[in-house]
């Protein structure tokens, strides 16, 4: 399955690349190009792990609807200036720092436990059929919370909306 | 002007100022509007006129009267017709003399087809304006009657010069009855035609009513006339108030709107054009037989004095005012076109509406810029 | 088959880069976006592990977190919202009072 | 190489499907601008394009020809990278759905068991293309369009993605093949059982792809042209064809979802006269309606206005000609049935929608988005309870399904009557 590998890297090394370009890029509509870019290789990786399903909620709700937010709001807010300005601030180095210590721990871990994080055990069409599957869980283990997660949402919404209203 | 400050260099967060035009699709001619907005809303603006300034009224105090006549027409250019009734009378009244019967019949008529034909022209691109693609290609079918008609009596449709000082240059043609009353009698079910379009559509509706509202003290103080002011309630309207051609011979009657809304202002004109029609048909009828020229010189040469003679053009009170010092040329020629004055309501109307607003509104002034700008 | 263990470097590759995002940028929008980079990264790792251990609870979770994700989007955003409007900068080191 | 080879090949069929795809929609792209002048000049009482070819048949060749050969400017402080490829993504946000969507029973569009969502999904990108070269252009009009564009988009899809859960609820599925087959299986189409959410579906589609009354994006008479004013020359050309692969998308999406898909109509119906199904007539449909294009453009031959216009109407009477003798031949009618009856349905639905622009006059913002979130949006949702409700008292109570429906769709309609009392019209802002 050559192929099935030689697409996950190409995806992984463009959402790396590209998640690079986030932090990186100045103007702030760059910045959520390369992100959305990011999103959809994720999906893409979403995909190849049979979770089609999460690559379409990535795809309507990431992208088509997180996504197009934000540049709405680069939109509104004029960033004329913002893009003049130095896009780090003083103590990046520091952060730095701190960021690749994190990013080593991580690794050593991973390297540690590859035995255990090997080829999955189980055959992976125990996932499917992925949408009913995810139906069933979420409205009958996971009613709870999923009623919590509603609840989360409409507390954001009421929040932004009041934020945002001019007074 | 500049009232609200386009020159400052900062503004709020949400504010920018928007340029319409003079190379706006909506601006009916090179009309220029800077906008101040807050998002989408409109905080203030600002009309911009000039660029179609030909200088008309220099012109004519540099021509003999007859000579000056075709210039009259390129002011509203849309209703040669009317601007050219205005312009003989005022010289005939500086004259003291009143064109035969016959020369008034006619005249009347072809004023109120013109009259028609303008309305047809607004209500076209006013629709457009607001979205409906399909109406103007109807209004222009039937205005094509009327220029029809117009190029069979003076062989021109748009800037005719139909009338002389002192009456008419033709007779009438042969069959001129019959296709003013054909007009009249095929015109009505037109009328309907459009109303089924535009007057229920809930649409239509949403963007017209409460848009740009002018109360009639405003529109009174802001010396708005014609189917603006009317619209606002003012029950004013040259023909009846001052009557000149044959106006005072027939039954019409005006109409007036109650909000001073976009709406209110296209039922008025809707009306109207029916009215015109009760007019035309009238006037028709009872055309006298006579003279179309009263006795004026080959040469004009009014005595010395001043007139002001305004007629109900499409668009509101067209006025001229002439001063004449004995010679062939008037010494001062100043022209008070509807379109200008009515103009200035602009700004009252627009305020907190939104972008697409000020386009229904600069459509439901129903202004030109070649009458804007003289 | 990718091993798991490649999507968890791919996760811990995505997430470093979104805390170096959120700790040294100043502009609050990129700040945000950061965040929205962690926030996948999780998921990725939420939905390897779904695959290896046969479970969909992973996908259950992942949608969680794509809830919480467009709720901070979404708060976050009328938050600089409100701020621009006040302040006329969406600079992170330059939110230093706590009223105005 | 034979490891790759054999790992492609379970793509290869749908790539190839995909590109066949993309090349008729490109056609059909190009049919619409000369069907769309042709009807909206003939609803406004004039003519339309004469001069290009007989009937101005060749006048979508001339306009593309035209766009393609225009100089490409790119505005001075534009943002020249995001500039340019602003309309690839509107481009391919409106074509890769196609990808999913089935034509025919014998087509092999892949059937993927989320292919609704992905559909939904991928077109909802196209914002990107509109929202991102309005806002590259560096110009207030196109900004301004691209932010109308932005809100009107969003808020619609709600409406819309409303509108198609009533169609899977009854559908039982997110795979569009198997909606049409369970429409096939009730033997009705799910715009009898759901008149509500087609009407929905409808309206947010027009709002979905920026047409009159909803055009406000390009609002020409407000906004010059919307997002795409600073465009010229094949960009522009490319934001054209997403705009009508946009259209026969939505087209598509409804057609499967509520019109049957690929079934003809009365498929499960027999009205036997004389020992003969006399609705099986309409499976000769397809030839009926090449042969009568072909005998038109014959019977356009002697009145046509030069040589050279009669030779272009003989060519085009031949390739109709020739379809409809290919269709003649044994085996081609069953095989083509599906996606005739696909495409005739999209060409209904696209009429309509230009026979609406030549109609309707344009919504303000604010009214747009109010009849979006105070109308469109609840009523939406309370059509999906009362279908949830009518099925499930049709599952659980054995009421007759459609029964249970319809007295879900009063309801509905009940709450919409309710709804439109409570905003008269002509209210301002």
């Amino acid at each position: 399955m050559m192929f099935y590998q030689v697409t996950f890297y190409v995806l992984a090394a463009i959402a790396v690349v590209s998640a690079l370009l986030v932090i990186t890029r100045r103007n702030p509509v760059h910045s959520a190009i390369f992100l959305i870019v990011t999103l959809l290789s994720v999906a893409g990786l979403y995909l190849q792990l049979q979770a089609e399903f999460l690559a379409a909620v990535q795809i309507i709700l990431y992208i088509g609807g997180v996504m197009v937010l934000f540049l709405f709001v680069i939109l509104l807010v004029n960033l004329e200036v913002t893009v003049r300005q130095e896009p780090f601030n003083r103590m990046w180095w520091i952060a730095g720092v701190a960021a690749l210590v994190l990013l080593a721990e991580l690794a050593i871990t991973y390297y540690l436990g590859r035995q255990a994080f090997a080829t999955p055990v189980v055959s992976a069409a125990a996932l499917q059929p992925n949408t009913e599957l995810i139906g069933r869980t979420l409205y009958q283990t996971y009613m709870l919370p999923f009623e919590m997660a509603s609840l989360l949402l409409l507390v954001a919404m009421v929040g932004a909306v009041i934020m945002a209203r001019r007074r | 002007m500049g009232d609200f400050g386009v020159t400052q260099t900062v503004l709020g967060a949400d504010e920018i100022v928007l340029n319409m035009g003079p190379q706006h699709p909506s601006t009916h001619g090179v009309l220029r509007v800077k906008l101040k907005l807050d998002g989408e809303k409109v905080m203030g603006s600002e009309c911009i006129i000039g660029y179609l300034h030909r200088g008309v009224e220099k012109i004519g105090e540099n021509r003999p009267y007859t000579q000056f006549a075709p210039y009259v027409d390129r002011t509203d250019y849309v209703a040669a017709v009317s601007n050219g009734l205005g312009y003989c009378e005022a010289v005939e009244k500086l004259l003291g003399v009143e064109a035969p019967p016959r020369a008034r019949w006619v005249r009347t008529i072809l004023t109120e087809l013109q009259r028609i034909a303008s309305h047809l022209l607004w209500l076209g691109t006013h629709a457009l304006d607001i979205g409906a693609l399909t109406p103007v290609f109807y209004t222009f079918r039937e205005r094509e009657e009327v220029l029809k008609i117009f190029e069979r009596y003076c062989g021109a449709r748009l800037t005719t010069h139909a009338f002389r000082i002192g009456g008419l240059q033709y007779e009438t043609y042969d069959g001129f009855e019959e296709d003013v009353k054909k007009f009249a009698r095929d015109f009505p079910k037109r009328i309907d035609e459009y109303e089924e379009l535009l007057t229920g559509n809930r649409i239509w509706l949403q963007r017209t009513k409460n848009v740009g509202i002018l109360t009639a003290d405003q529109a009174i103080d802001l010396g708005v006339t014609g189917p603006v002011l009317r619209a606002s309630g003012v029950k004013w309207d040259i023909r009846k108030a001052f009557p000149y051609a044959a106006y005072d011979q027939f039954q019409f009657e005006i109409p007036t709107g109650a909000n001073g809304d976009t709406f209110d202002r296209y039922l008025v004109r809707m009306q109207e054009m029916r009215q015109s029609l009760r007019i035309i048909e009238q006037a028709v009828d009872s055309i006298p037989a006579g003279p179309i020229m009263a006795r004026v010189g080959k040469v004009i040469k009014p005595p010395p004095g001043e007139v002001y003679h305004s007629i109900e053009a499409p668009k509101g009170e067209l006025g001229y005012f002439v001063v004449s010092d004995g010679t062939i040329q008037p010494s001062r020629l100043r022209i008070r076109p509807p379109s200008f004055i009515n103009l200035q309501a602009f700004d009252t109307m627009v305020r907190g509406h939104l972008v697409a607003d000020v386009v229904a509104i600069i459509g439901t002034i129903d202004i030109v810029l070649g009458e804007v700008d003289r | 088959m990718v091993p798991t263990s490649h999507y968890l470097f791919l996760s811990a590759a995505l997430l470093t880069i979104g805390v170096i995002g959120v700790l040294t940028r100043r502009n609050l929008i990129v700040v945000l976006m950061s965040i929205e980079l962690i926030l996948n990264a999780v998921n990725i790792n939420l939905i390897a592990f779904a695959r290896q251990l046969a479970s969909v609870e992973g996908h259950v979770f992942a949608i969680f977190v794509i809830t919480v994700a467009a709720a901070e989007a979404a708060v976050g955003l009328g938050i600089l919202i409100a701020f621009f409007r006040n302040r006329e900068t969406v600079n992170t080191d330059e939110i230093d009072l706590l009223k105005w | 190489m034979a490891e790759l080879i054999d790992a492609l090949q379970p793509y290869l069929i749908p790539t190839l499907r995909v590109v066949i795809a993309f090349l008729v929609l490109s056609l059909i792209a190009a049919a619409m601008i000369w069907i769309e002048r042709k009807v909206l000049a003939h609803l406004q009482v004039r003519l339309g394009p004469m001069r290009v070819g007989p009937h101005g048949l060749l006048q979508p060749i001339a306009d593309t020809l035209k766009l393609l050969l225009k100089e490409d400017i790119v505005p001075a402080e534009a943002d020249r990278f995001i500039f340019l490829y602003a309309p690839v993504i509107s481009v391919i946000a409106a074509l890769t759905p196609f990808a999913f969507i089935p034509f025919a029973a014998n087509d092999r569009a892949p059937d993927v068991n989320v292919a609704l969502l992905f559909i939904v999904g991928v077109s909802s990108l196209g914002i990107f293309g509109t929202i991102l070269g309005g806002w590259a252009s560096n110009s207030h009009y196109p900004l301004m369009g691209a932010l109308r564009s932005t809100a009107q988009l969003v808020s619609y899809e709600v409406a819309l993605g409303f509108a198609l859960v009533s169609a899977l609820l009854l559908g039982g599925t997110l795979s569009m093949r198997g909606i049409v087959e369970k429409q096939a299986e009730f033997g009705v189409w799910f715009v009898f059982l759901q008149p509500v959410a087609f009407f929905i579906l409808f309206v947010a589609a027009l709002a979905e792809t920026n047409r009159n009354p909803f055009d406000l994006p390009e609002a020409e008479s407000e906004l010059v042209a919307g997002f795409h004013t600073e465009y010229s020359g094949f960009r522009f050309a490319l934001f054209f064809m997403a705009e009508y692969s946009a259209m026969v998308l939505v087209s598509a999406i409804a057609t499967t979802l509520f019109l049957g898909g690929w079934l003809r109509p009365f498929a499960n119906t027999e009205v036997v006269i004389q020992g003969f199904d006399v609705l099986s007539l309409l499976d000769w449909m397809p030839v009926a309606v090449f042969g009568v294009i072909t005998l038109w453009l014959l019977k356009e031959i002697p009145g046509a206005d030069s040589n050279t216009h009669r030779l272009a109407l003989l060519v085009f009477a031949v390739v109709f000609g020739g379809v409809t003798a290919a269709l003649l031949l044994p085996g081609v009618l069953p095989a083509v049935q599906g996606v005739f009856w696909f495409l005739f349905k999209v060409f209904i639905f696209l009429f309509c929608f230009i026979w609406f622009r030549g109609t309707f006059p344009r919504y303000r913002f604010d009214q747009l988005m109010r009849l979006g979130w105070h109308f469109m949006i609840p009523v939406a949702i309370v059509n999906v309870i009362f279908c949830g409700i009518g099925l499930l008292l049709w599952q659980q109570w054995d009421w007759n399904l459609a029964g249970a429906l319809w007295v879900g769709n009063l309801a509905t309609l009940l709450v919409a009557l309710l709804l439109a009392g409570r905003t008269p019209a002509g209210q301002a802002a």
